[in-house]
């Protein structure tokens, strides 16, 4: 009952390889020189950075001003305005509960509430060994399927607390995952 | 490419057709459900059980149908079929012959199926959206061709004005008009935006067209862009909707490889150019002025209009908005004429409209429905009710921006002055029904909490009075409120509504007034008597 | 069978309290609580906010006595800027704390127990407040009323305003005195010199008929704290620590106020808001001691004004020679405390340098740790700050006046209860005697918890199961 | 007696600046007592909230259940209630303690972390009154007829509203915060 | 130039063809509030309070961004706005800490002066009390965002002054802060040339110079105008 998701970023160039460790400065010099270093660009770079790098560190955020010429207050700016961009990294693995109108209409409010009380989180943290952030969303426009939770980027539909339940432990139990990680949503 | 090419494109996909067509669909709701999955069992099936020459399996737009999803569909014989897992591909391959079949069956014949127009959703789960041919063949970018040779952009505007097409993205602005404008405003350099910002919580609709025909949105903007004088576009799409993006980004290299984006259109002087912007989770950026701030790669914060985008827009140059499936019914209105589409719906909202069906409905997903049908007719007929028989209570309307409907009203032709004269809007098409199970002030402070979190922060009265009203909500949900709270909450929406600068916060206290409207007694029951109203001391 | 009597509120001192007595099971008085029962908290929501702006943020600790948290904010202030003020601005800074003791000592003496005091503590409950004065001695009421403004203009005049002047700053004052201001200051000396002259003469007239208040008003030995001037006089700012027990054995002089907390510890009861602070050496509750005017007058040498050293000879004298222990001459201290204020403060509008222009030292943070010290009407206070390098406040310890008097004033009410109690009962004439006892120390309570409270007093007894045996409430 | 008028004064959370400020009216004090009886003031020995009070000044914000039970009685039997300086308006500094939530990690702080090893913290209940968690302006918890801002208001303000409020007259308007 | 004449407030103004309503009300002698408006800035029409009742609009326009048009008839002071308005400066009390009584700006403060002016005599909305910090890492000046009311006037003067962009607003809705480059402390804003005009802007005792008392503030906005001015005329 579940499908994986492309990734949220514009898909919209071919990627010069799979990104690793030692090329994602590379794929996002890239990905700035397509777009001419345009300051309009900004959300796209960011996008880009956040997909390579799971989160916008401070650091990445300088080059990212630097690169486009953009002043450093400004790209904190924007960073800090789209839900999407996170200044801090995210869990090894994420769980989000949908929760637009049509889920919460089918009972995401009490979903959420158990899986705050499962995992001891509250909604848009992550734990503190870094496995697990438990976040939300405002509809992901699967409301026919609602409630809707999304696992590492696989769309759960008709959820409900006891499979969530079992699915989260069966994916904390696998071997810690490694600090770098690549962030999707 | 010219119209040759096109032709050769379109008699080539025909003639590669199959007799037997096992069509899967393959948008969000399905797609999430593991259709991608089913649709490689079946393609193994069909290979596997030597039928590979009369059978073709395709993966096909949406069919409306979620709730019931995933969903597969034999032609020609029509077969429907609901809740497919993967395991079940050989039982629906069995099914070809007539076979028994144990897989849930559905009903193509079902009111919520016959009850539909399609217009813009008449590609939805017949073509494969992933390739360009499926489109062509369909008749896809002969209109364009049509256009760009024969009809001058002032006829195509007056095509669109004399349609009475308005604004599908909520406000209902006529669209011909908006083009006019953007026409007529100087300038060298213009752009045409899709507003794929589909933030309403519990609608999908143009995700699901995105997902489903993306080319007869690039198409829609194209013509567009030749009536108004633009050169560039861009589509901007929420971020929460990757697999509209991807099959977005890839309908734009397809038609830009086939010559049908870009530079000299149809071998004619035309250009346009369009690019995919990706939002990052802003609902505000629905708002026409703060998706050119988020276009132009800032802060998503609206500014006062006048003066308006159509002219002064994106890097201050006249811009055409318009939302996905407003562009989305230009090649139908082309194609067949203003007076044809001006014949469906009412006297002052013409065309069709796609509403996303969701709450405690039986039938949920997506529609698409004459304008002036009612409520009733959407809810009874084509959604069959509550899943479990019990009367439906109220239907929301609109989003964050729209209210509740009661029961008693449901006789309402849903058009956008009938809609508006009731308390809602018809926004971008949300329908949440809800049962007599639903608290009617949790519902409001549902809203409210959040227009107080997609507030952008620029103005006072939605900064801070979307955060006064949801605290005297949460009063009023957890008992703790007074009549004066009650007074207050009701000075406060006048005041965002009267005050606030952009259509979010106008729109933000709709959802209380109409609820107040509508169900003040749930209100007065949650009313506690003043003195207990005092703060508690701590524990 | 322990027994516990309450009362509640307690009236005309500053700040809201309740007093619970507690018997015996032989009906004897076994302990004494002054429960104060305010609390606001600035120790804590102080803290990330720059220390420039404590002294006018502490100054809403009191409406009373802002000015001295005023000026020991200011002091600490000083002490992280790490500069010398300019002369002016030190001599201006004593200019209003003068100011201040004397219209706070009159708002105690005339406003709070000037019914008391001069209608007599049987008079009616009715009348007994400064409406009641005014109606059966206008002239001396007029008088005080009079000498309080006196006190509250001079402050204006050098603040802006009566109360919450915002004008001691880090380093300095913001305004000097105008010579128009000096001059109108001047002249309205003698007419206060009068009032407080009158008042102390009026005092000591009653003082015969008030050998029971004086024998058991809180008399006991105790230790005594204050500020003391180089030469061992009077100080009120500016001056070093002192510690002196009821023999009259100096425990601990000239010791700098930054290093207090090697002299005083503080602790907390759960019955009261208010803290206890202690002489360390001594532990708690040993170490209790008591601050104010009779601390000051029993700690220093002379007061080193002519007319008040001439009364504080006569008060030694009249108690019996050494220190003064008995808590109801806090009264008699108090308007000697005016008398003398008003002879420095004469003193000081003499002085040229109060013209001088420079007024204020900049510099930026030098020290991370500062302690403001001054003599609040009713006691020394302290101000203790740490700053991070950048002059955010990480820490704020306050001790207040009326505090370090709270061990003294629960020995207080039980030397009160156990001489008047009769029976289980209370009476009127023990609420009186118990809130006259209180009253004394003028306890501002607004200070002591940083809060401020209801005023009046209720008596609760309680039965040896804490059962409620009789409550009054006049 | 008769036909002069009830006067309370009451004092909540604040810190008695606005009565010091009243008594800043000096010598208009005795124009005052001539005018109005004060029948409950923390400067009288009144222990008691009389009935029919006239008027009724509050100074201070309601920050524990005594402030808010005493306010409740106040507004129940006074005529016309004001609420009297910034903290009885907004809440003023006595509110500042909100921005730290709940008070319980406040007083942890104040009275064990900052005293010495014995440190404990207040409470006894029925003795001293439990803080309220938020510090509220009175108008939050009873209905205020007239607010008189200022930190404190200055006397001049103070007698400008009394001698308006005594006489039956609205009170001046304006007033400033701080 | 050519003229425009209109009337405000049953007054008959005339006004040159491109000024704003609030241009020409400020000429004519009528006072409009405002505060996110300052001259010498660009006009962004966020804080709201001078809107305006035109007749002929349904809705209600902001007085410093529409331009007068030749027999407008506006309504600055209709018991509707007058309430309005007061509405606003009570939700701008009740967002942030703002505690006049021990802020460097009092009496000298734009939004004190509002309280006054709109007749605003209490708070009915729920204070917020958020959890705001003061920054003083910066050597001259230091921040207090418990008193900022998000005017963005920092963030103009900043960037159409002074021309560096220093600063600008992070995170949105309630929770939205005016900031420093990287969000860093001010202090370690490389950007900042320290030229003090986004202290010179502030209309509240947000930005201050560090070492300022309380009601010690001094600053007047009016010289961002004047500074723009010179400007021009120099160029």
């Amino acid at each position: 009952m579940a499908g994986a998701l492309p990734r949220a970023a514009p898909a919209q160039e071919q990627d010069l390889a799979a990104p690793t460790v030692d090329n994602r400065q590379k794929i996002l010099q890239a990905t700035m020189r397509r777009h001419q270093y345009r300051p309009d660009a900004l959300i796209e770079v960011l996008h880009k950075a956040q997909e390579l790098y799971g989160y916008l560190s401070p650091t990445l955020l300088a080059t990212v001003a630097h690169d486009l010429h953009l002043p450093p207050s400004r790209v904190y700016g924007v960073a800090t305005f789209y839900h999407f961009f996170s200044l801090a990294p995210q869990g090894a693995h994420t769980c989000t509960v949908c929760l637009g109108t049509a889920c919460y209409v089918k009972g995401a409010a009490a979903l959420l509430a158990a899986l705050e009380a499962e995992t001891g989180l509250k909604a848009g943290s992550t734990s503190a060994d870094g496995q697990l952030s438990l976040l939300t969303a405002r509809c992901l426009g699967a409301c026919g399927i609602a409630p809707a939770v999304v696992l590492d980027g696989l769309v759960i539909g008709h959820a409900d607390a006891a499979t969530l339940r079992a699915r989260l432990h069966a994916l904390l139990a696998q071997p810690p995952l490694a600090e770098e990680h690549h962030g999707s949503r | 490419m010219d119209l040759a090419e096109l032709n050769a494109i379109a008699a080539h996909e025909r003639a590669s057709r199959k007799p037997i067509r096992i069509a899967c669909c393959t948008s969000l709701g399905c797609y999430a459900s593991g259709a991608v999955e089913l649709q490689q069992q079946l393609t193994a099936g069909v290979a596997a059980t030597g039928r590979a020459e009369n059978v073709e399996v395709v993966g096909v737009g949406c069919m409306g149908f979620c709730g019931h999803g995933p969903l597969v569909r034999i032609e020609p014989e029509d077969l429907l079929f609901e809740h497919v897992r993967p395991e079940q591909a050989p039982a629906i391959i069995a099914a070809l012959d007539g076979g028994p079949c144990d897989v849930e069956r559905g009903d193509p014949r079902h009111p919520f199926f016959a009850r539909q127009l399609p217009i813009v959703r008449r590609n939805g789960g017949v073509i494969d959206p992933e390739r360009i041919e499926a489109y062509i063949a369909a008749g896809g970018y002969a209109t364009l061709y049509r256009v760009l040779h024969d009809v001058s952009p002032a006829e195509v505007i007056d095509q669109i004005t004399r349609s009475g097409l308005r604004g599908r993205g909520g406000a209902g602005y006529p669209t011909g008009l908006k083009w006019a404008t953007v026409a007529k405003s100087p300038g060298e350099r213009k752009f045409v935006v899709c507003n794929g910002d589909e933030g309403d919580p519990g609608a999908f609709m143009d995700r699901s067209i995105l997902e489903s025909d993306p080319h007869l949105v690039l198409e829609g903007m194209a013509i567009a862009a030749y009536a108004v004088g633009a050169h560039e576009g861009y589509l901007y799409v929420r971020g929460e909707y990757p697999l509209a993006i991807q099959r977005l980004t890839r309908a734009i290299s397809q038609a830009r490889r086939h010559g049908l984006s870009g530079s000299q259109i149809f071998e004619t002087a035309f250009d346009f150019k369009v690019e995919v912007r990706v939002g990052a989770g802003a609902f505000v950026c629905g708002e026409e002025t703060a998706l050119i701030a988020s276009i132009e790669g800032r802060r998503g914060q609206p500014r006062p209009r006048p003066p308006y985008p159509a002219e002064r827009g994106l890097w201050g140059c006249p811009t055409l908005i318009n939302n996905v499936e407003t562009f989305a019914n230009i090649v139908p209105i082309i194609e067949r004429g203003a007076d044809w589409y001006a014949s469906i719906g009412t006297a002052r909202s013409k065309g069709t409209k796609v509403f996303a069906l969701t709450g405690k409905i039986r039938n949920t997903g997506l529609i698409e429905v004459p304008m002036g049908i009612t409520l009733r007719e959407i809810i009874e007929d084509l959604g069959g009710g509550t899943p479990d028989g019990t009367p439906v209570k109220a239907v929301q309307t609109g989003g964050p921006s729209g209210g509740c409907i009661p029961a008693s009203l449901f006789d309402t032709p849903v058009d956008y002055e009938s809609l508006a004269a009731a308390g809602s809007i018809m926004g971008s098409g949300g329908m949440v029904v809800m049962d007599a199970g639903t608290n009617m002030v949790e519902i409001a402070r549902f809203y409210m909490a959040f227009c107080m979190d997609e507030s952008c922060g620029k103005c006072v009265p939605c900064r801070v009075g979307t955060v006064q009203m949801h605290h005297l909500l949460d009063k009023l949900v957890n008992g703790q409120a007074t009549s004066e709270d009650l007074v207050q909450l009701e000075a406060l929406c006048q005041i965002v509504r009267e005050m606030s600068l952009c259509g979010l916060g106008q729109s933000a206290p709709n959802p209380v007034l109409s609820t107040l409207r509508y169900f003040r007694d749930e209100y007065a029951a949650l009313l506690n008597a003043p003195s207990a109203a005092a703060p508690q001391p701590t524990d | 069978m322990p027994t516990t009597i309450l009362i509640d509120p307690v009236t005309r001192i500053e700040g809201h309290a309740r007093i619970s007595i507690y018997l015996d099971e032989a009906g004897e008085v076994s302990d004494a609580r002054f429960h104060v029962t305010e609390f606001r908290g600035f120790e804590r929501f102080c803290l990330g906010r720059p220390f420039w702006e404590m002294p006018a943020i502490t100054a809403r600790i009191c409406g009373i006595c802002p000015v001295s948290h005023i000026l020991a904010s200011a002091r600490a202030g000083d002490a992280i800027l790490a500069v010398n003020l300019p002369p002016a601005a030190e001599k201006l800074r004593r200019l209003m704390n003068l100011a201040q003791i004397v219209q706070s000592h009159t708002l105690s003496v005339f406003h709070l127990s000037g019914p008391d005091l001069f209608l007599g503590f049987e008079s009616d409950p009715a009348r007994r407040n400064i409406f009641g004065l005014i109606a059966a001695e206008p002239e001396l009421a007029r008088a005080g009323i009079k000498l309080r403004q006196f006190g509250q203009e001079l402050i204006e005049r050098l603040g802006g305003r009566k109360i919450h002047p915002a004008w001691a700053v880090p380093g300095g004052v913001r305004s000097g005195l105008a010579d128009a201001d000096r001059a109108a200051v001047a002249a309205a000396l003698p007419a206060a010199r009068a009032t407080a002259r009158e008042a102390l003469a009026r005092f000591k007239g009653a003082l015969p008929g008030f050998s029971e208040e004086v024998a058991s008003y809180g008399r006991f030995a105790s230790l005594f704290l204050a500020m003391v001037g180089e030469h061992g006089t009077w100080e009120h700012y500016g001056g070093q620590l002192r510690i002196m027990d009821s023999q009259g054995h100096i425990l601990a002089d000239h010791v700098p106020p930054e290093e207090y907390a090697e002299l005083i510890g503080e602790t907390a009861e759960d019955w009261s808001y208010l803290k206890f602070p202690y002489y360390r050496p001594y532990g708690y509750p040993d170490g209790s001691y008591r601050v104010g005017p009779l601390a000051r007058l029993n700690v220093c040498r002379s007061f080193g004004t002519p007319l008040a050293d001439a009364e504080l000879v006569e008060m030694r004298r009249r108690a019996g020679g050494g220190p003064v222990t008995a808590s109801f001459f806090y009264h008699y201290a108090r308007l000697i405390e005016i008398l003398g204020s008003l002879e420095l403060i004469e003193r000081l509008l003499d002085d040229p340098e109060l013209s001088a222009r420079r007024l204020r030292a900049e510099a930026d943070v030098n020290r991370l740790d500062a302690v403001g010290c001054s003599e609040a009407p009713r006691g020394t206070l302290f101000h203790h700050y740490r700053v991070d390098e950048r002059g955010l406040l990480t820490y704020v310890n306050l001790i207040i006046a009326t505090g370090q008097n709270n061990a003294a004033m629960n020995r207080t009410v039980a030397q009160i209860a156990g001489r008047y109690l009769r029976g289980d009962r209370l009476d009127e004439g023990l609420l009186n005697r118990v809130e006259g006892g209180i009253r004394a120390f003028d306890p501002c309570l607004s200070c002591s918890t940083h809060a401020i409270g209801i005023p009046a007093l209720t008596a609760r007894l309680y039965g040896p199961a804490g059962q409620l045996l009789d409550e009054v409430a006049r | 007696m008769a036909g002069k008028l009830k006067l309370a004064t009451v004092w909540l959370g604040g810190c008695s600046g606005c009565h010091m400020s009243l008594l800043d009216l000096d010598t208009w004090l005795i124009d005052l007592a001539a005018l109005a009886d004060l029948v409950y003031s923390p400067i009288a020995d009144q222990k008691h909230f009389p009935d029919g009070v006239d008027l009724s000044l509050v100074e201070g914000a309601v920050a524990n259940e005594e402030h808010l039970a005493l306010a409740q009685e106040v507004r129940h039997k006074s005529r016309v209630l004001v609420a009297m300086g910034d903290c009885a308006v907004t809440g003023n500094v006595t509110a500042l303690r909100n921005q730290l939530g709940a008070p319980d990690r406040l007083l942890q702080q104040i009275y064990v972390e900052h005293g010495d090893a014995r440190g404990v913290l207040p409470a006894a209940p029925g003795i001293i009154p439990r803080l309220l968690d938020r510090v509220v302006p009175l108008h939050a918890v009873v209905p205020v007829d007239h607010y008189l801002p200022g930190c404190p208001p200055a006397a001049p303000q103070i007698r400008a509203l009394l001698k308006a409020l005594l006489s039956g007259a609205p009170p001046p308007a304006g007033g400033r915060f701080g | 130039m050519a003229a425009r004449t209109l009337t405000i407030d049953g007054q008959l103004v005339s006004a040159r063809a491109g000024e704003t309503i609030l241009e020409a009300a400020r000429d004519a002698g009528i006072a409009i509030p405002t505060l996110c408006h300052l001259e010498g800035l660009s006009a962004v029409g966020a804080c709201r309070l001078c809107l305006v009742e035109v007749v002929g609009s349904s809705r209600l326009l902001p007085a410093c961004l529409t331009p007068v048009s030749e027999g407008m008839e506006v309504r600055t002071a209709s018991e509707r706005l007058q309430a309005n308005r007061r509405a606003l400066v009570e939700l701008l009390f009740a967002e942030r800490n703002h505690v006049c009584a021990v802020c460097v700006a009092s009496g000298n403060c734009e939004l004190q002066n509002l309280a006054v002016q709109v007749g605003m005599t209490h708070v009915r909305y729920a204070y917020l009390t958020p959890q705001c910090s003061v920054d003083i890492s910066h050597p001259q000046f230091g921040i207090d965002h418990n008193r900022c009311v998000l005017c963005t006037r920092c963030v103009r003067a900043c960037d159409e002054v002074e021309g560096v962009h220093t600063w600008d607003v992070a995170g949105r809705g309630v929770n939205a802060r005016v900031i420093t480059d990287l969000g860093l402390p001010w202090g370690e804003a490389t950007s900042c040339t320290s030229c003090g005009k986004c202290l010179l802007a502030c209309p509240t005792g947000a930005i201050f110079r560090r070492g300022t008392s309380v009601a010690e503030l001094e600053r007047d906005p009016r010289r961002i105008a004047v500074i723009v001015a010179s400007r021009q005329e120099r160029w």
